[in-house]
């Protein structure tokens, strides 16, 4: 395994231009394609050209460290922190400008990473406030997503803050399914979670994409998320510097220098 | 500067008497403004207990002289110390909280004021106030007291000026633009927050005590929270983190008083106007917006030429 | 004196009380869920009030269509001043409070204007007047009204926030308005609501109020110290927190003129001060 | 005789049932960098903010200069020699850069109840000297929010030197940086310790700077200290590895 030494500094100032974000030639119908974004928080400049593809009922990934830009990119999706430039189409339609709740109505679900539930609603009430009705099959009801999660239905009338942190980001997601999303971005779910609870989420993860939905998952857990993923992305310093199968990812080292100590 | 004395020394002998009170009225206002933004402007702690003390300020001196039967220029030196040290009470209660809390905390410590003024009728007069206040002599023609109450307030006004240039304003002003930095430099925050509230509170006391002195009386709409609303109204139209802001201010809300108030009774109506407009669209104050274009134009030359 | 007489005052006092809950709600309302404290708010009863005024004169009998016209009048007042709050919610507080300030002179002048300056009475309806005997009194029949009305307006708050989707709503937007927000809720169209919901609220307070007492130019201000001593003992941003506030601010003012006449207001202004001091929070409120 | 600047041992936070920092022990010795890494959540702010005052620790001892200085309020600490520059930008955004680094050299001399002279020239030289070190000296007079972020980080560094610090706790000073900004920040760091002697204390995500500047490293894992040691040792520690790449390991207790 190589590191990296003080001279990679100097070498990330001259490979910055070599890489201009990926463009995927698949040619597949894309779900969501995120082109060249540029996002800022205030004066700082947080991501740079970031562009990302996810195909109709495909699990994606964007792997990096602390800091890497994954939440910001996932907040730049759905509306939160809206890019300065670039492109987001969402089946074909643009993104950029429109607001949260207009980018969730046309059916995408966000389940952030700090999970925020509403501490003083409960379960149930957390559920109603993702519930829109879209008179399509897809569908899901209350009843189906008690089905998914049996163990909040037994959590019904618990408050949101009487929650241990695997229900928490159950309810997350399901907060988020209610609302019967074609696409769903998740923000590090496996995230303070007990081994045997990542587990348990992987196959609920991998239960949705059966279902049909497609999705991007933001995480740092690679083993975790590579076990479930498609395909995936690696971010660093807010620039994608890799993309790939499973596979690639897995056994790259250039992959793995992004993702390790 | 020189300029501006000569028109103060001028002025009594040129314009009519109502001028000359309009005046004398103009400065004790400027004084109360700049008071109050010591807490407000520099600090950027929110008060609405200074109608209360501007109240306090008043009734002391008022009270000292008509019931203690105590000499002006004394009763005039308890006011605003008396007045200091219930604002010290009421401000080391008040530190504690923070934000809208610490506001409102002030609000019913100004309404305890004002409700012990309206209710303790054997000592304050209650509803009616008290009247007849005897002015020694010398300063009884309105010229005199012209030139008194003046000298009291450009002293005031120069100390102020001398705490806010002060290493000690400067620290208050770090406090207003970041507590929890200014703490990480080694700053005691709440005691600054209490030493700059107190020091406001003896200036409004002061302020109170000259308008007492004005309309020859104490009166319970001295304490009122309207009045409490008064310096930040002025610190608003003129710009509070300007040195001269509320003062500009102060004056420029007299005169819609006087001049729009003579034309019209409907005078709150063009004052609450020019609130909400100020508010809305130069929240900086009239004063604090040319600073501040100054300031971008300075700095845009630095940059032009580094 | 006897209990009787206490007993009696306290009911009073409950009355009184439970029309300034539905002010105190709305002003907590709009706390807990825009974070704006809005001085004005008393403002809003005052106009209902006066427009209750104007349709009972112009209606024999209009007393009642007072009560379904002025809230709404309130309200759609209210819908529009919320576009202007709207440029200041995420700025500090002290500005909110100013451009509270200009609304109160404005309508204060507008009121003047339309009004005049006397004092107004509206008269009580046939059916609301008289007493019924009670505790070896006379209750007035105003008060029972007042009490119900509340009481039920209360009651449908209730429902509305804990029962149906927009209440949860709003809850939700009250706690983390982004992620309500992210969850496909228009955040901004439910904030226009919830400021017309509160003025209307308001509206309806101000129409009942002209049963108890005479209307008169400033009054608003005097409501708006009584709500906001309700808010803060009770708890900012809790609605339960404000009908006990009510409740204690009622009895409490009711019982000091018995006991100390002229200091009844010193009482609550002491107890608020206690409760800012070593609950800043509210009694029922919980610290943001 | 203590040789050790700073001394950590022990210390526990819990917020509510999350053991947020569990048991922490380390010291830094005196002109040297110590870095402290770990996943997301792994509790490194936590730590920092326990050794800064922003937070009460649950139990543990922290030591500085040789005085007990657990649970001591931020302001006493800062005088006592100890600052710290934090994860968000954190200025005084309405001052100019100048009046940024002013504001800590008058509180550091103890001026801040003066009201006898004026501001403008108090603890000027000074304050022209850290701006000078840093590299800021001609932005002196800008508004300090106009900066660029980067710019702005760096300024939060000398407001930290205004209070002639022995030790410097940094919260990931290249957070958000453009790579040439990350590179002057690395350089400051490492002059700060060679040429000032100052002990230096991060928090840093960016790994390439970890290595490039640190004497040491902690590693953090689930509150508790999963590794310590030389870069090296570090990046050798298979333990570490598996962390970062997400796989189960369960931290032995009481280490």
């Amino acid at each position: 395994m190589k590191w990296c030494k003080e001279s990679t500094l100097e070498k990330r100032l001259r490979g910055r231009k070599d890489n201009n974000g990926s463009k995927d030639d698949m040619g597949l119908e894309a779900t969501l394609e995120v082109w060249e974004i540029n996002t800022f928080y205030a004066l700082s400049h947080v991501l740079f050209k970031v562009s990302l593809r996810v195909q109709k009922g495909e699990l994606v990934c964007l792997l990096g460290r602390n800091g890497a830009g994954k939440t910001t990119t996932l907040r730049s999706i759905i509306g939160l922190t809206p890019p300065r430039s670039g492109n987001i189409r969402f089946n074909g339609r643009e993104l950029v400008g429109k607001r949260p709740y207009q980018i969730v109505r046309m059916g995408m679900g966000y389940v952030p990473g700090d999970r925020r539930i509403f501490p003083d609603l409960t379960v149930r009430e957390n559920l109603e406030v993702g519930r829109r009705l879209r008179g399509t099959a897809a569908e899901w009801t209350l009843e189906r997503v008690y089905e998914l999660f049996p163990s909040l239905k037994k959590l019904d009338k618990q408050l949101g803050n009487h929650l241990s942190g695997g229900e928490q980001q159950m309810l997350a997601i399901a907060r988020s399914l209610i609302g019967s999303p074609e696409l769903l971005l998740l923000d590090e779910p496996s995230e303070g979670l007990a081994p045997l609870l990542v587990k348990v989420l992987e196959d609920q993860v991998l239960k949705l994409r059966e279902e049909g939905i497609s999705i991007l998952l933001a995480e740092q857990n690679v083993k975790s998320a590579l076990r479930v993923s498609d395909r995936g992305y690696i971010i660093d310093k807010g620039r994608i510097f890799f993309q790939g199968t499973a596979k690639d990812l897995r056994e790259n080292e250039e992959a793995r220098r992004h993702l390790i100590v | 500067m020189i300029l501006g004395l000569a028109v103060i020394v001028v002025l009594p002998f040129v314009v009519g008497i109502s001028w000359v009170l309009l005046v004398t009225e103009l400065a004790i206002l400027v004084l109360y403004a700049m008071a109050y933004n010591l807490t407000m402007g520099v600090t950027g702690m929110l008060s609405f207990g200074h109608g209360g003390l501007f109240g306090a300020g008043a009734y002391i001196l008022v009270i000292a002289m008509i019931k203690g039967d105590i000499a002006m220029p004394y009763a005039l030196l308890a006011a605003p110390i008396l007045t200091a040290l219930i604002t010290f009470v009421i401000g080391w209660l008040c530190v504690r909280l923070t934000g809208i809390y610490f506001a409102i905390l002030t609000l019913a410590f100004g309404q305890l004021i004002w409700a012990t003024i309206w209710k303790m009728r054997t000592i304050t007069g209650g509803d009616d106030g008290l009247t007849g206040l005897q002015i020694p002599s010398v300063m009884a023609s309105p010229t005199n007291q012209y030139f008194c109450i003046l000298a009291i307030v450009m002293l005031a006004v120069l100390s102020i000026k001398i705490i806010v240039d002060s290493p000690f304003g400067f620290t208050l002003k770090t406090i207003r633009e970041n507590q929890t930095r200014a703490q990480c430099i080694g700053i005691n925050v709440k005691r600054y927050q209490l030493l700059a509230f107190t020091a406001s509170g003896l200036f409004t006391g002061l302020a109170g005590a000259l308008f007492a002195i004005l309309m020859r009386g104490a009166f319970v709409e001295f304490a009122t929270v309207a009045r409490a609303f008064e310096p930040l109204f002025a610190g608003i139209l003129g710009g509070m983190h300007v040195f001269w802001g509320p003062a500009f201010g102060a004056g420029m809300l007299l005169s819609l008083d006087t001049f729009i108030g003579a034309y019209t009774e409907y005078w709150p109506l063009v004052a609450g106007g020019t609130l909400i407009l100020l508010v809305l669209f130069l929240p900086e104050g009239i004063i604090g917006r040319i600073a501040s274009i100054r300031k971008a134009r300075a700095q845009r030359l630095n940059q032009s030429s580094a | 004196m006897g209990l009787d007489a206490i007993l009696f005052q306290v009911l009073t006092g409950v009355g009184k009380g439970m029309n300034l809950f539905l002010l105190a709600s709305g002003l907590s309302l709009i706390y807990g869920v825009l974070n704006v404290v809005n001085f004005a708010h008393a403002t809003f009863y005052l106009i209902a009030a006066y427009i209750c005024y104007t349709i009972t004169g112009l209606f024999p009998n209009g007393y009642w269509l007072a009560l379904i016209l002025a809230p709404i009048g309130a309200a759609l007042l209210g819908g529009i001043c919320e576009r202007l709050f709207s440029r200041l919610y995420d700025k500090e507080h002290y500005t909110q409070i100013m451009l509270a300030w200009g609304l109160i002179l404005v309508f204060g002048d507008l009121m003047k204007l339309t009004w005049g300056s006397e004092g107004k009475m509206v008269p009580t309806p046939d059916v609301l007047a008289g007493g019924v005997p009670l505790l070896g009194g006379n209750f007035p029949i105003t008060y029972i009204f007042v009490i119900g009305v509340a009481a039920a307006i209360g009651i449908a708050l209730y429902v509305v926030l804990y029962r149906t989707k927009v209440g949860i709503d709003v809850r939700a937007a009250a706690a983390d308005a982004e992620m309500t927000s992210a969850l496909g809720v228009p955040v901004d169209k439910l904030y226009i609501i919830v400021f017309m919901v509160a003025c209307w609220l308001a509206g309806v307070g101000g129409v009942i109020a002209t049963l108890l007492s005479p209307i008169y130019l400033g009054g608003d201000l005097e409501i708006i110290l009584a709500a906001f001593i309700i808010v803060i003992i009770g708890g900012m941003g809790s609605i339960l927190g404000s009908l006990v506030g009510s409740l204690i601010y009622g009895v409490v003012f009711a019982l000091g003129i018995l006991v100390l006449p002229r200091f009844a207001l010193v009482f609550l202004y002491i107890l608020m001060v206690l409760v800012l001091i070593f609950r800043p929070y509210g009694l029922l409120g919980r610290p943001r | 005789m203590d040789l050790d600047i700073l001394k950590v041992k022990s210390l526990s936070k819990a917020f509510g049932k999350l053991q947020a920092v569990d048991r922490v022990s380390f010291t830094v010795q005196p002109g040297v960098v110590k870095s402290v890494i770990g996943p997301n959540g792994a509790g490194k702010t936590t730590l920092f903010n326990l050794i800064t005052g922003y937070l009460r620790a649950d139990t543990g001892e922290i030591t500085f200069k040789g005085m007990n200085i657990t649970n001591l309020p931020p302001h006493e600490l800062n005088r006592k020699g100890l600052a710290r520059s934090f994860q968000i930008v954190n200025i005084f955004p309405r001052f100019t850069v100048f009046e940024n680094v002013q504001a800590a050299v008058i509180s550091r001399m103890g001026k801040s109840s003066s009201i006898v002279t004026s501001a403008k020239n108090v603890g000027r030289e000074e304050a022209f000297q850290i701006l000078d070190r840093v590299g800021l000296s001609e932005q002196a007079g800008y508004i300090a929010g106009t900066l660029s972020h980067g710019d702005q980080r760096i300024m939060e560094i000398a407001i930290a030197l205004g209070g002639r610090p022995e030790l410097l706790l940094l919260d990931e000073p290249t957070a958000g940086m453009a790579p040439e900004e990350t590179y002057a920040t690395v350089a400051l760091i490492k002059r700060l310790v060679s040429e000032f002697g100052l002990s230096i204390l991060v928090v840093e995500h960016d790994m390439d700077v970890v290595f490039s500047i640190s004497e040491t490293i902690v590693v953090l894992h689930q509150g508790g200290m999963l590794a310590q040691g030389k870069p090296e040792e570090v990046r050798q520690n298979e333990m570490v590895q598996r962390v970062y790449l997400g796989e189960e390991i369960t931290r032995e207790k009481g280490q």
